[in-house]
Formats: C-alpha cells, structure tokens, sequence
C-alpha cells in the first residue's frame, strides 16, 4: 500500500450521491439541532449533523421521568418532543447553515400523510438528506406499527418519496425478526440509503418503589449494551441491499466505528457517547483516523472491504 | 470548545449522617460559576455511562477549587463515595442557568430542603443586602456552620425535632412569618410546590431551582424536561431542567406532578 | 403486614403443578448439568436446576471461539454442544437425583420429530419438568425457525405434548417483532409454562484482525447488557397469558430477581452470573430473601402482584 | 463450598517488556496448587464480566501467595496491569489439570513459549531428575533468572536474535538434539503444533497445555472446547480446555485449527 496515502488516509464518503468530508455523523435525537454541542465540537469536523426527529406540528413528548440508566447503556422515552417542521426550518436550519458539515434531517409522523407533510415542507430547505425515522419505539400510534410491519414500511417510503426533493435514509428498528425484509422491502421502493439500529424496546423497574422507572413504561435502549445486536443486524443488511447503511448503536471509540464499516456500514452515528463525553464525535473521527492509519487503509472504502470470512 | 476536564480530588469526606463533601481542582471552571449552576460528573464505573449532575456548593477562586455536596442515594453516588483524595474526575460545567439575583432587593428569603441545601450557600454569599435563611432536613444539619458564617438570619426545621424547629421549613416560615422581597429556594419538589403557593399568597417573587434525571446535561436529549406555563395561554410546554433551568420563576412552573 | 411472616418469608413457588422451594433456577446451558457447580453450590438450595440442552443424538457444536466479550455481556456460539439424551439419562440424572431440588430438562432438536424423540425418551425419566428450547440462535437448522415463526412454534408444542409426560416449558427467542404473539401461540397449544428470554442475536467484530470473533460469525448475546429486554418482554407476555413465567436475562443480584418477579414472572433463572461468580445462584437467592424481608413481602406471589400503575 | 475470594495484592509490577508479574496472597488456593493450573482473575471492572484465567507461575507457601506472569494484550490485561499493591481481586481456583509429572523420567524437557513460559517455572520446581528447558521468546527474555535457579539445562530462543539462538525454540531443540523421555510444553499454538510432530518422530510422550478463550472456567459453558481424538475411533469430539485440560496428551489433540 502506498505509504503516503496511510499518513493521510482519505476519510470522505459517498452517501447516495451525497459527498460527506468523513464517515462520523450524529445520531439524530441525541445531538438537539447541533446547537447545543456547537460549544464542545467544532461542528465542521463532522461529516453531518442529522437533527434531532422533526414532525409536522409541535409535539409536547412524554412524560418525565424520560430516562433510565442501565447496564452499559440506557433507556430513553423522549416520545419525539419537538417545536415542528416550521419551527425547526426557521431556526435551526440557518444555524447549522453556518457550517460546514452536511445537514440531514430525522422526519417524525404519526400518520403517512403527516410523514409526507414534513417531507414537503423539507422539500423547500437547504438541507443534503432526509432519515426517515419509522423506527422510534416510543411513540403508539405510528412508529412502531411504520418500522416493524414491513408493508407499512414499504407504504411511507414510497409515498414519501413521491413528496421528497432530498436523497431519502430511511432508519430502521431492531425490534423485528427479519431485519434484511424491511430493508429489501424500503429498497424496493427507493430509499437511497439505510441508517441503523434505532433503540431496542426495553424496561425498567424500581425495585424499591416497586413501578416502572420511565413515565412511559417502556423506552428505548441504546449505548455499549447494544452494540453486538446492532453490528449483527448492519452485517446482516450490508450482505441483502445495495443502498449504503449507516451503522450505529454504542459506537464510543473510533475502533467501535471501524467495527461498523468493517460489518459494511459506508458512514457511522454516534448517539449515547455524546451524554458520556460531549466531545465524542471528534473522539470517534479522531480514532478511525488512527485506525486507518495503523492498519494501513488509504480509504473508507477499503475497510468496508476488508472483512475476513 | 469547552469539554469535559479532569479535575483532581483535593478533599473528600463524610461530613454529616450520608452526607459527603468533595471539594475539586477545576481551574477554567471555578471563575464563571453562577450560583444556582451545576456540574455533570463522571464516575469512573464502566457499569454506568451517564454523568451525575450535581449543585456547585461553593467555590474557592483564590485555590481554584470547588465543593459539591452530596448524598449516597444509589449506585452512582456510592461510587462517587469511594473515589479517594488525589484522583481525578471526569466533569463537565458549570451547566445550566443559576439564580437571577435581584440586586436592589432590600430582603431576600433563601429556603434549602435536603440536599437542596447545598447550592444555596454560594448563592447566599452572593446576594446582596438582609437575608432570611431557612433550611429544612430531616434531622441532622449539615453545612450549618458554613451558613452561619453568612450575614443572615439562619433558622432550621428538622423533621423529627432533632434540631430546631420540629416540622417542615414552610411551617417554619409560616410560624416565623418570613418576609422579603425575594424567594430562593432548592428542594424537594413537595416543597417547592408548597413554596411556591405561599409566595403567590405573598406576592413575593420566587426562583426555584428543580430536578431531574439527566442523560446530557447541555439540553440536546430532552430527557430532563418540567412542564412550564406557555406565556399568554392557558397551555404548557416541556423545558428542558438542565438548559433551560435548573432555576425556573415558581410562577411558571406546572405543578401538577 | 404480620410481622412474624416478613421475618421468615415464605419462598416457595408453584410452577405449572410442581413445587419449587424457591424462585432461583438456574438458566439451562450456563450450569451444565449441575455437577460443574456442584462443589460451589449447594445445590439443596436451588429451586430448579435446569439442565443444558440435550438432543435425541450427540452434536458436536460449533468451532471455537465461542465466546466473546462484550460491554457488560458475552456472546456465545457454543451451539448445542451435548452428548444426547441417553447418555445424559445415565450420567446427569442420577447424580442430580442425589439432591433435593427440582431437575428441568432443556430439549433440543433440529426437526418436530427430534424434539418429540427426546420427549419421549425424558417420559421414562424421573425428572420434573421440560423445557423446550425453541429459540436457540446458535443452531442454523431449526432452532432460529422454531422459535421467531409463531406457526412452527405452536406446532412444536402441540407434537411434543402429545409424547411428554412432564409439565412442558417452552422457552421463547427475543429475536422475534412481537413475542406475546407466540407466547400465545404455544399457550394455545398447551404450554405449561414459558420460559424467557434466551439470547439476542448478536455479533463482534475483531477489528485489528478484520474478522468476526465467533467461530460461527453471530452468537447470542446475554448478561446485564440484554436485562432492560428481557424485563420489557416478560412483562409484555405476563400481561398477555395466564400460564407462569419464568424470568431470565442479565440477573446479578436480588434486586434483579425482583425486578422479574415485579414485571410477574413466577421463577427467575440465573445464567451468565454464574461466570462472573460461581456462588451467583446462592447469592442471588439470598439477596431476594432480604429483599423480601426489607419491603415486607411475605411470598413471592405478593411481589407479582406489588407493582404499580 | 469453594467460592471466589479476596486476594491481596502482595508485589505487582513489569519485569519485562509488556510482562507483568503479581504476587496474590492466596491462602486457601495455594496449598492445592499443581503445576500447569490456572486461577479465574475478575477485574473490578463494570465493563467486562468474565474472569480471566491465567496460569499460575509459582507458588510461595511459606507465605501463602502465588504468581501470575501476563502480558498487557487486551482490555483485561490493561485493567488488571492498573491494580496496585495492597488492592484486591477476587479469584478462584486452582482450576483445571496440571501436568501428569512422570516420577520414574530420567530426563525431562520442558519448552515454553512466549506466555505459555509462567507455569513450566512451577512445573520445573517439580520435576525430579535431569532436565533440557528451552524457552522462545519473541525478544527480550523474562523469569530466566527464577529458571536458572532450578537444577536443569537451560536453552534459550528468540525471534530477533537478541538473546540466545535465533529462531524457534523447536529449530533450538533440533539444533541441540533435545533428548529425554516426558516433554511438558506450553506455548502458542502454531508450537504445540510442530513440538507434537517432533515429539511423535522422537517417540517422546508430551503433554501441551492449551489455551481457549473461556467464561466459567469450571466446565459448565462449554465455550473453551478444542479438538480431541475418540480413542479406537477415526473421530473426534471436542473436549474443555478448562477442566478436561488445559494440559492434554499431545498426541490426542487434533491439530488442524
Ligand atoms: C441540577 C441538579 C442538581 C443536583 N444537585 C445535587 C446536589 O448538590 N447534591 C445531591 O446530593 N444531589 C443532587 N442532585 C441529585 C443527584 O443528581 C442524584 O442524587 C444522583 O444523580 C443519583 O445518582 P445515583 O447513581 O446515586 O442514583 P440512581 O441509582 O441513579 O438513583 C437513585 C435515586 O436517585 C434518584 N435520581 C437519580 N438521578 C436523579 C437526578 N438526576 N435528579 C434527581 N434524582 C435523581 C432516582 O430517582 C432514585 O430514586 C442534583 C440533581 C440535579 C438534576
Ligand atoms: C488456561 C489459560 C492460562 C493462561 N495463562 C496465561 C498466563 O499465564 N499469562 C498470560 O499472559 N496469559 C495467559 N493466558 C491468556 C490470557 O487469559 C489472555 O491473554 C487474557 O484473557 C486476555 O484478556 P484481555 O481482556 O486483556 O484481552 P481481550 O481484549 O479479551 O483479547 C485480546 C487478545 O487476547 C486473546 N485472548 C482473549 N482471551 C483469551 C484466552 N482466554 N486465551 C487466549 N487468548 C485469549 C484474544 O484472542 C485477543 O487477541 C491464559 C489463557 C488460558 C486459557
Ligand atoms: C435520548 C435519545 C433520543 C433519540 N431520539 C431519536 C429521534 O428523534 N429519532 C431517531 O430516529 N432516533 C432517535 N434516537 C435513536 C438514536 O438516534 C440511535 O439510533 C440509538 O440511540 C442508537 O445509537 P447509540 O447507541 O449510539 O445511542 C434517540 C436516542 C436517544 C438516546
Ligand atoms: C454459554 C451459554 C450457553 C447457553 N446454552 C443454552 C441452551 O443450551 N439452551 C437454552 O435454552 N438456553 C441456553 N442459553 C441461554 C440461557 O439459558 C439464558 O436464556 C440467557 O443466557 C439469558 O440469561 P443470562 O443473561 O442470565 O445469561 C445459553 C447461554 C449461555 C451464555
Ligand atoms: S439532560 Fe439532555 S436536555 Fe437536559
Ligand atoms: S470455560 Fe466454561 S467450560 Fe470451559
């Protein structure tokens, strides 16, 4: 391998057409709008920032407690809390702008109409990408029922995609059987890309008080405690479509992240490691970067290669 | 960028029944603490990942340090308990928003529940003017001497009548009958919501300071959220304890939980 | 509550007919056949012990590595690994039958016909119970189909009824989108009881060598990484039928075990403990008594019926 | 019962490149021990569960302790390098099989290699008669001051040449015309591998202790198996490294992997 190329390893990625300057990117719900990390992380260093989920009206989410700590990981039931497309559009959007970092936005909906209706308004802003969040475990009606019923899957890309001007990354739930089906199945009707894992559903109990820790009952768990279930399913998903992946679920280190691109994934997200480390991020980009060099890659691309077996 | 620091244990220990007191080497940190404000601390325990927000105490520019005080109420701070002087610790701060303090009050009230006690001391050290200090505990006091060291009138209610007052600190208040021109308050949230009925009947402005189980501290997850009063609506909405707050106009806050 | 009774709670279990002393079981492929643990142990002291699995042949199991580490859990392939039922009923049950604890058979098979031959044979046999592992992500063959596909699940059962003279246990896979659709299915069928969770699928990825730690590439995931699953699967299926439950995944301590039996699982079972602490089952069983003890609960059926909301 | 137990930690630190040695205090443990077993080592550590096993290197029981020799190679071995004097580790064992010691050898080898050299320094205390050990290191050499103590011949390899014979310990052993009757040998496989094809054309038994990655440690999980021949059968069956071995008969062991 050529030894020049190792001092300096290329970290840029292709996402469906989109150019990112690296693979790392923010795991959408647990980096707010990027503002709220813009004074711990340089914000160009990322590849791109995906927001937090967007829905067509303002959402008041859950009630609290949202949060439970577990094992290497944590519970979360958020319930998709946010101010709306229009909200998000007039505020954050000329924030992130200021970057220069791609911008990929989470859609949020309880209905296929309300899905289309945020991909819409979308349609009209400076933004790289959509994630079609059909995966959060916390919201009943919608969520669930979109992410684990593979012809509902199917349903909202495609009505989706009929709406959306911007590449479509349609995010996928652990909480199914068959994974590879729902991600043949949201291929079949164009998604350009996939990201995953979402949360698996979990629970908590107060054995002390003797109820459910989280307002919600149940939540979703993500950290360290998930990574062997989400690198199995991005292996299992790299070797059924063609679309590129987005890995993610308790990436914390850069040696985390070539894991993912090792199973297939093209690009990463960091989620849970940001509450643990407001620098991770960078942490994650610096330690693939090392990485790269150490083993001798020249490129993303040759790590998604690279895997023995 | 800011980032979490490793600051380095200058002291540590027990200072009252579960009640202990670490004092931190945080140089950057120490000199742009409002009162009011915490920190994200993080335990060295693979087991758990997330920070633990706790109340600044007090903070000592001239040895660039400050205190936190704490209570063992589960794993994570019965880990914080162990860690021994000269170590260091991962933190992250100060977060959050602190106690608007009214400069031209004539007198303040300042009333501490538990282990709401703690932060208010360095905001008495920086309040201006006459001050009424009430502090609540269940029985035995802690940082009393330290309060005492303040120019203010110190009164203390503990639950069983171990110390002072028998009863709550509102009963106290109300016995004492409490007067100022401004309310500080950290505490339970029993409490807080009963403070806050009391200031309402006595038309005295309140800041109460809340809590909430946090994941990032820098209000980015939406975890930590209270329920608050939209303005000019017979609506709320969720704000977030640790961006938003931890201080919030008693006023404002949804009470119902 | 009467004093007298919180001082001395009573432990014991009714499990589908059968008596246990306690609650604490140990998790079937964890505690070999008993003997392993035996001189860490006293295995009087154990509600159940229930065996690894057996199969109506020997099987070989999986290549090694078999195990692999993972934030605060293991993966592991060992495949079945067992010397077939017959010289499981010369060796294993006689020297069981030694203590005073109830025995609980694990049954393995590639094919309806392979289950049902080892229930058959275990009919002879002069143990309490069967377990009916139908979930085992380890095995290519069988096990992963049995266990996610709610029709092959019930129709399992109702064959093995038909040749079992032991209550049947019928352990279900995590691995599934909904797991109170089979948890009712094999209820139908004529299930005992049910026991839950076996592993979640999973994966580790060797990223200095570039290859898949396990022998067998995918492995299933246990330990205190997997318990908020299991917590939320056996309160789901708790909620969904009338058959007992036995609760396992990630238990460590008292507390944990409480957790379950909260969430309304009759049994708990303790696997991956064992290996961080071979006393795990002994110790676990003692944290549940001062559980006990502490918040005044006088049996275990009183915990089941102590949550809130 | 037997049951997992407090260790204190006599004397640990690097006696040689990425070579750790530590001293347990091991009352119970180190009575019982036979050469070529092994000890479960827990890490006080959230983040990892398992044990980790490591031979035992030598025993003291004047003073109740025993020795483990690790290299720093992975998470594990990087917590357990941390450990200071006077802290903690639970441990269990003595675990699995030590070598079966032949009584009536006139003259024994012993080869190690690498990590697999910690428990022949046991072993070589406990062989009686003559003995060749050869050791192959990968460059610097470690323990061989405590070998040069026992009363044997000793021959040294390493990889680079820094030290002794350049090459492998089993090109060392051609080279010297290594001769006795019972070899022990414990090292990486791909040496096992070739030192039980020279021992089967010298018609010398050997026994090799194996490593697999391992959970229980006490025979229970099954993860650690390895490959055995079925005697009087043209097959195999996979047998634990932890309590059917870690030592088998070099001849028995299917070498293919
Ligand atoms: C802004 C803020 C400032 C705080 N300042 C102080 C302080 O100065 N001194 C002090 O002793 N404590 C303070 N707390 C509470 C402290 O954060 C919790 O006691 C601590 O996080 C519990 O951690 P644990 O692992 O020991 O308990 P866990 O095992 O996590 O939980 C044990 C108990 O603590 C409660 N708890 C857990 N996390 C929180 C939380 N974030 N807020 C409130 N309760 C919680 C749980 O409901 C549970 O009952 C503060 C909390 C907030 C949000
Ligand atoms: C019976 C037995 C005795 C042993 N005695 C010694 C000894 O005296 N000194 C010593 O330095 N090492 C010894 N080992 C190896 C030692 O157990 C591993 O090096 C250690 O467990 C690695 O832990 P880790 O967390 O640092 O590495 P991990 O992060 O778990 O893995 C790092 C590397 O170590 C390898 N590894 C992990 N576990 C094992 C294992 N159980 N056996 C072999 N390789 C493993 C992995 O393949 C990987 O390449 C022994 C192993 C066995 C089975
Ligand atoms: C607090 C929190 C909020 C989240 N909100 C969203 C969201 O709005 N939309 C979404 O698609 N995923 C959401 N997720 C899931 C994450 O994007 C990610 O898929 C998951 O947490 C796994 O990655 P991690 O283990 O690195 O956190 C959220 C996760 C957390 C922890
Ligand atoms: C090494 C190992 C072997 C296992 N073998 C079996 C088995 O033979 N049959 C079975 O039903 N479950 C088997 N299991 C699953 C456990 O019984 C249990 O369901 C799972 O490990 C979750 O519990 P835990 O987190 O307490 O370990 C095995 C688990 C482990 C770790
Ligand atoms: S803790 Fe994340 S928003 Fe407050
Ligand atoms: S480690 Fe469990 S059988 Fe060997």
């Amino acid at each position: 391998m050529n030894e020049k190329k190792i001092n300096m390893p290329d970290l840029s990625i292709d996402l469906a057409g989109i150019k990112l300057k690296n693979p790392i990117m923010t795991a959408s719900g647990t980096f707010g709008s990027g503002k709220e990390y813009g004074e711990y992380v340089d914000l160009n260093r990322l590849g791109a920032v995906v927001v937090k989920g967007v829905s067509l009206t303002p959402w008041k989410g859950n009630p609290t407690p949202r949060v439970a700590e577990t094992y290497g990981g944590m519970l979360n039931a958020v319930g998709l809390q946010n101010p709306g497309v229009d909200a998000f559009m007039s505020e954050d959007i000329p924030f992130l702008k200021k970057y220069d970092t791609r911008i990929i936005v989470n859609v949020s909906g309880k209905s296929i109409e309300e899905y289309c209706g945020v991909a819409e308004r979308l349609a009209e802003a400076d933004i790289d990408m959509l994630e079609l969040n059909i995966s959060c475990p916390n919201i009943k009606e919608g969520g669930i029922t979109f992410g684990t019923d593979t012809k509902m899957a199917a349903l909202v890309v495609k009505e989706v995609k009929k709406v959306s001007r911007q590449p479509l990354m349609v995010k996928l739930s652990p909480n199914v059987t068959d994974i590879t089906e729902i991600a043949k199945a949201v291929e079949a009707e164009g998604a350009d890309a996939i990201s995953m894992i979402n949360t698996l559903l979990g629970m908590a109990i107060d054995a002390k008080n003797k109820r459910p820790i989280l307002g919600n009952v149940m939540g979703g768990l993500s950290g360290p405690a998930i990574k062997p279930v989400a690198l199995r399913m991005v292996y299992q998903v790299c070797r059924s479509v063609k679309v590129p992946v987005v890995g993610m679920g308790g990436i914390m280190t850069g040696e985390d992240a070539a894991e993912f691109i090792l199973a297939g994934a093209t690009g990463v997200a960091v989620g849970t490691a940001n509450f643990t480390n407001p620098s991770a991020t960078v942490d994650v980009l610096e330690g693939l970067e090392s990485y790269m060099k150490h083993q001798g890659f020249s490129s993303v691309g040759e790590i998604q290669n690279a895997m023995k077996k | 960028m800011k980032t979490m620091k490793a600051a380095k244990v200058k002291k540590h220990g027990e200072i009252g029944e579960n009640c202990w007191s670490i004092w931190l080497e945080a140089s950057e940190i120490v000199d742009e603490v409002n009162p009011g404000q915490f920190i994200h601390v993080k335990l060295n325990n693979g087991e758990k990942l997330l920070p633990r927000p706790l109340s600044i105490c007090e903070t000592d520019t001239s040895s660039n340090t400050l205190r936190l005080v704490y209570a063992v109420v589960g794993k994570g701070t019965e880990a914080l308990s162990q860690v021994k002087t000269g170590e260091t610790l991962r933190i992250l701060g100060p977060l959050g928003n602190g106690f608007d303090i009214n400069q031209s009050a004539s007198k303040s009230i300042i009333v501490g529940g538990g282990m709401g006690i703690p932060p208010l001391l360095e905001l008495s050290k920086n309040i201006p003017g006459k001050k009424e200090i009430y502090l609540g505990y269940s029985s035995t006091p802690f940082l009393l001497e330290e309060f005492e060291k303040q120019n203010a009138d110190i009164y203390v209610s503990t639950d069983d009548g171990c110390f002072g007052y028998k009863g709550t600190v509102i009963d106290l208040m109300r016995y004492n009958n409490a007067q100022g021109d401004s309310l500080y308050s950290c505490g339970p949230k029993p409490m807080l919501k009963a403070l806050s009925g009391w200031a309402e009947k006595n038309k005295i402005p309140a800041q109460v300071s809340l809590e909430e189980r946090m994941a990032c501290g820098v209000g980015a997850c939406l975890v930590c959220t209270c329920k608050v009063k939209k303005e000019n609506e017979n609506d709320w909405k969720h704000q977030r304890v640790c961006a938003d707050g931890p201080v919030f106009r008693s006023q404002e806050v949804v009470w119902d939980e």
